[in-house]
């Protein structure tokens, strides 16, 4: 139980605050630090913005800073979690520029040093970790969310090839993508785990179309993508045809490590927003009602926050960090949600103008507000969470599966049937 | 005894139900959400026909001089069908203060107005909920100030406004919004459903609402405003849930209609379980304004405390049986949760009423009367 | 929309109102509002309790005002909901005397009229109004509670009649009940819900056993009864053989509507001991913590208040109440425990103390907190309530059956198999 | 950086593991329940043998001389096994009031006997958190007063008590609770398997803790045994949340294990994640109790809040799991439940440790330290 550097650690974390105080793009500082909830207030345009974050990328790749915790071949450093720890509260809010990578670098790469072959690693991962070429991931479609093995996007053979057809959705920065990672299906005649396979795309091919979804914040981080004949060449299947299921179980695994410790609930935000705002004749933080409420947010943000450093260590241990990790969306979501509200009470009438130049925090609190019921959804709905906490943690049995040994073509044709029913 | 609305009243809510799917689908409440209109004026005039805004103003000020029960049930309807139209302000607020502390010519002149559709009234919630706290000063007829927010602000005509005189007394004002010495500044909403301005006067003529020169008592219409916000509460938590049971219905995850889970299941039944005791409060309100009972300034609380957590749980939660599409600007569930939001801070936000119902509860329960 | 009486309600309330004056046991009236969560402070022993308790409605019924809304040929007076409530009201405190009689009336008693033959009727309805004879019902069975279909006691044929073996458990009163219906196995080759049949068992047969259940809270209302070739003749079936699911659900959805009215959140507890309570520097009431969790709970118990009156409303205009009831139990149960647990942290380190000589208010909370896991249990679980409010009102479909179509005996083989593997 | 306890610490853990499944079953504990012990005598000596009192005082008075990361390690255990003890009065609050205010010849008299199991002390929960809401007196060396409530304090021997003097200055005071002058009621408790008693003194003679003549600043103890309590929470609130889910696996309902519900299941993820976070700021007090480190006051509060919400919640829920069963007398669940509040109430209920939590933040925001 110690919390603070060991030597090595301390040096560690003094050569990596050096190197960041030289080379850091300190003019975009303060734009960060009013960054939050996917808005990156750095440069102008969405060209401009991806510009600014690449430079930093290529800029820690050149420094030996990239991907810390890959293996030196492919860009990165060899570095240990608790490296990978020291160098994120050295980085701080230029982190912020790295949020368009993280998809490739935290979920993709580790997936394509797994399953990839010898090729595919050699030709993808050091333009993945220099931020020269960006990677989205293609799982989710309309019919398939909380039900991902249930996708429908097939995948036909061709001559030299696959040829796509389907429609994925949710994929983050596919605009801005030069590749991506898709899980479709090869063969509807087995069950529907079974006939999955995983393929890289070059998101340039013809036949890909991408439009951006609206969210209910006004954002637009996410795309439906659509694709129309689009041919995939022989080599750039990832393993066997078939594999595609468990692949994507690697995928997803180290998603939730990824999300794991920069998970952000608002409590900061509430906090310093209670110790100015003057409520019911005092400082909002004065009051009990606050208090209480406030006292809830800061244990379990402390105990995000502890139970992140606690998984690092576990990992420093060489213990592989399981779905536990699952808990952190799960508590953040719920509690930026309350948060949110909360604050729009403290503001009252005042609380529903969203005007950056008129509301309080420059509207901080409605546009989390706004941003918060997506937070419960995407990467896995609280309900997936509790579902994986209990089954995969607790040992609790799996809900009744109709689904598991019914060819897929049979499957999709009951499911319409209850559908019309109801 | 009898907890319910009678049949004519059923009859009223019905024919304003078949109204309201003809003359306010969502495509027209996203006209105003996407900021193409304002507010809904084909909407608004149809409701004036319908007689929506008039129900409870007497026959002899252009109303239809039925009664506040029947604007309960039009309140439900508007809140179930999100109605992008001003007529919270105008009719539960603007109206009943004109009603209540108007001059008999003050009545005549803007009430048939009202009931008419050709204007639009409102008053700014923290000048109704504590006007002593008013910026707002009148000298010599003349109002100067700003109101940094009042809902429905950008589309009203007219406003009812606390302000203090020369000699420092409190008094209501009717300040004509279109006209010379008022100007007014949109503000984005988180409800862009409806409008929200700031309104700033320089030297605007007003007239003194009322011949008194005491103050009235506000708590009164406050507590109307209440039962029936509590209405169009109730009604958009009822629309709220069941769009997430339809879409439970419909939507297929593991080869199974959602609904069959469990997580899913106990979340609308949850939900159920909100809106109901907010449908029990609400009459209970309903009843005690109809009848001017004294247990109003509880009943009322009660009312809207109930309905504002029923809303704002019942529209949050349909989001979440509707998972990733729930969120995007194309699915309707946003449009809920928007207004439940809004609705929450309009009239005193729920921490205000929370607070109020405990020492409305304990002042009954000093005075045996409750 | 009119909550007061008309002018026969008022008429019938001032007939209530003088007879109660004049008959009611008023050396009672101060023992009976100190009484709470089952505990019944009158009398000495459970003999003496019980001998007050039958003398109130023994003259209850030759006053003609016993089982209301029973027909008057059965003991009642054929009254209407609304009458029911008024009664309700006027009997006020005294009502707490006719606890031991409720399963009987309100639930055993409509099941009788609904599927008895005329000679149950003729037997059993009168002594059942005037209080000479008490009923239980012997439905839940360990391994049958949720699913109470699954229950296990068995009726074999023997001459004239059955032969009952097996065990019910969480049966109310059963140790000074007369009678009991009982819901027992006639044949367990085919599923579940098929092979059940109900009885009319006497309590005082030979091989009845019965062992009172000690409860977390120290009380003592239930029982674990056993039965062993208990013998029971032809004639005590109550419909036909393999009705005995449908007659429940008679049974059960009566209950639903007995518990409606009487439903107690303990919020008028927890308003007047904060009206009084001294706490940081003032009452209770006046700080905001305090406030808004009484806020809370005054809402959702006036809003059962009033879900209760409209329920009987609706009944007055002749619609039958649905399983909406259902939110009556949940919501009273839920918010009890709230209370409780609050009602101690207010009392601090002294909110321990459990002696009714010491603690604030008698020890009442101290009770409510062991007495409330009980209320979110009993009757059907909070989690069974929530299944019938979505799948029933709001008409979500049914969870996955596996025990639908399979014979009952496959399906304990079945079920003992998963349970082993786990 | 190491937010975990070392092997050394888990070997230890385990050692008493074993140690508390011979001498504290659920057998064991249920004599207490039952009121047959007043509380488990063998235990309290197998304890002091194995060195758990004294692991966290020095050698030189008679203890092990470990630390506060192994003390942790011994109240998660405890707490686990619901031990019919006085643990946390005697080695928390009595103990460490002793090793941090007593004279040198208090600490040589009163913990070697703590250390080797002889005596038994406590310290009421308010005289440590008010002490200058104290009712006692003292007059010329003796004590007179009443204590309405001490935890343990039916079986303590001696209890470190907050006194005024004949000048009126606030001072802590050693008195032994089995001579003369001292007397007890016993109290019924929520949670029988510790005692409860008042104390009664008249006369009573007690000598100054200490030497000094200032009223020591008693808030650091007060944080260690909130550290110290939340961990025997988080022992209480796993436990629980194991009886919850073995009873999950092994009930059937519907032919299905009742943990295949999602109803159940999601009930069991959500006690799990309050449990986890309970955990990891339990590991964050103790760190800033081991170390002396500034962030206590602010550690500590959060710990406390932190497993005080998950025991109630672990408990409270894993007889909801149960059903019918788990609210018996027979089944072990309201154990758990009954100890979750009572620790919630030792020291200083959830309602007071959430202000604190809150103005520690708060003040540590204004001197720039958190």
């Amino acid at each position: 139980m110690d919390f603070s550097d060991t030597p090595a650690e301390a040096a560690f974390r003094a050569e990596a605050r050096r190197w960041i105080a030289a080379n850091a793009p300190s003019q975009h500082r303060v734009a960060l630090e009013r960054s939050s909830f996917g808005v990156l207030r750095v440069g102008g345009d969405e060209a401009e913005k991806l510009a600014i974050c690449r430079d930093w990328q290529r800029r820690k790749f050149e420094g030996g800073w990239a991907c810390l915790h890959w293996p030196s071949e492919y860009g990165g450093r060899d570095a240990g979690p608790v490296e990978r720890l020291i160098w994120e509260q050295e980085e701080g809010v230029y982190g912020k520029l790295g949020e368009r990578f993280v998809i490739g670098q935290g979920m993709i790469g580790p997936t394509l040093m797994a399953h990839g072959s010898p090729a595919h690693k050699r030709r993808h991962l050091v333009p993945m970790a220099s931020g020269e070429e960006i990677w989205c991931q293609l799982f989710s479609e309309p019919a398939a969310g909380s039900d991902l093995a249930g996708i429908r996007t097939r995948c036909e053979r061709t001559a030299g090839g696959w040829r796509v057809n389907g429609q994925k959705v949710w994929t983050s920065g596919a605009h801005y993508s030069d590749w991506g990672l898709m899980l479709a299906r090869t063969d509807p005649s087995v069950p529907k785990h079974r006939g999955l396979s995983m393929f890289i795309v070059n998101m340039r091919s013809p036949g890909v179309e991408i439009r951006p979804i609206r969210q209910m914040s006004g954002q637009s981080g996410f795309n439906q993508v659509f694709f129309t004949d689009v041919f995939i060449p022989d080599e750039d299947m990832l393993g066997a045809s078939g594999d595609g299921w468990s692949i994507a179980l690697t995928t997803l695994m180290n998603e939730r490590q990824a999300v794991s410790s920069s998970m952000t609930t608002g409590f900061d935000d509430i906090f310093d927003f209670c110790l100015r705002f003057d409520w019911r004749g005092g400082k909002a933080i004065d009051d009990p009602v606050v208090r209480s409420k406030l006292a809830t947010w800061a244990a379990r943000t402390s105990g995000l926050r502890f139970t992140a450093m606690r998984t690092i260590s576990s990992a420093a241990r060489g213990e592989v960090p399981g779905p536990e990790n699952s808990i952190l969306k799960l508590v953040a979501g719920m509690t930026m949600q309350e948060i949110a509200k909360f604050a729009l009470d403290l503001q009252g009438a005042a609380g529903m103008v969203a005007s950056p130049e008129f509301a309080e925090e420059e509207g901080k609190f409605q546009l989390m507000l706004l941003r918060s019921p997506g937070m419960r959804v995407e990467g896995g709905t609280d309900e997936i969470q509790r579902n994986i906490l209990a089954e995969r943690v607790l040992g609790m049995p799996p809900d009744h599966r109709v689904d598991k040994d019914v060819s897929f073509a049979a499957l999709m044709q009951a499911a319409g049937d209850a559908a019309r029913r109801s | 005894m009898d907890f319910g609305f009678s049949s004519e009243q059923e009859e009223l809510r019905q024919s304003l139900r078949t109204l309201l799917a003809r003359e306010c689908d969502m495509g027209r409440v996203r006209a105003a959400l996407d900021g193409r209109v304002a507010f809904d004026e084909p909407l608004w005039r149809a409701l004036a026909e319908f007689g929506a805004m008039g129900v409870a103003i007497p026959e002899e000020y252009g109303g239809l001089g039925l009664g506040l029960l029947e604007l309960c049930v039009i309140a439900e309807e508007l809140g179930r069908a999100v109605a992008p139209v001003p007529f919270s302000s105008a009719v539960y607020l603007y109206a009943q203060l004109v009603l209540a502390f108007g001059s008999e010519r003050q009545r005549r002149d803007r009430l048939p107005q009202i009931a008419a559709g050709r204007e639009i009234g409102t008053c700014p919630a923290d000048a109704l909920m504590s006007p002593d706290r008013t910026s707002l000063r009148v000298s010599r007829g003349r109002l100067t100030g700003r109101v940094p927010m009042a809902h429905d602000g950008l589309v009203a005509d007219w406003a009812v406004l606390p302000a203090l005189d020369e000699e420092g007394r409190l008094g209501l004002y009717l300040a004509r919004l279109s006209g010379p010495g008022a100007a007014r500044e949109p503000l984005a909403s988180i409800d862009p459903t409806r409008t929200c301005a700031s309104l700033v006067f320089t030297d605007c003529e007003v007239e003194r609402l009322g011949d008194g020169v005491e103050m009235p008592d506000l708590s009164r219409v406050v507590d109307t405003a209440a039962v029936l916000l509590a209405f169009e509460q109730l009604g958009g938590a009822e629309r709220a849930l069941e769009a997430g049971c339809d879409y439970a219905r419909q939507r297929v995850a593991f080869g199974r209609q959602i609904g069959s889970f469990q997580a899913i299941k106990h979340m609308l039944a949850n939900m159920y379980v909100a809106k109901t005791l907010a449908r029990s409060n609400a009459y209970y309100g309903a009843w005690a304004m109809a009848t001017g009972h004294g247990e109003l300034p509880v009943a009322a609380a009660t009312a809207r405390v109930s309905a504002t957590q029923a809303f704002q749980e019942c529209a949050m939660n349909a989001i979440q049986v509707h998972g990733g599409v729930g969120f995007t600007w194309d699915y309707d569930c946003h449009v809920f949760f928007r207004r439940s939001n809004a609705l929450a801070l309009v009239l005193g936000p729920l921490s205000t009423w929370e607070s109020l119902l405990v020492e409305r509860l304990r002042d009954g329960a000093r005075t045996g009367d409750a």
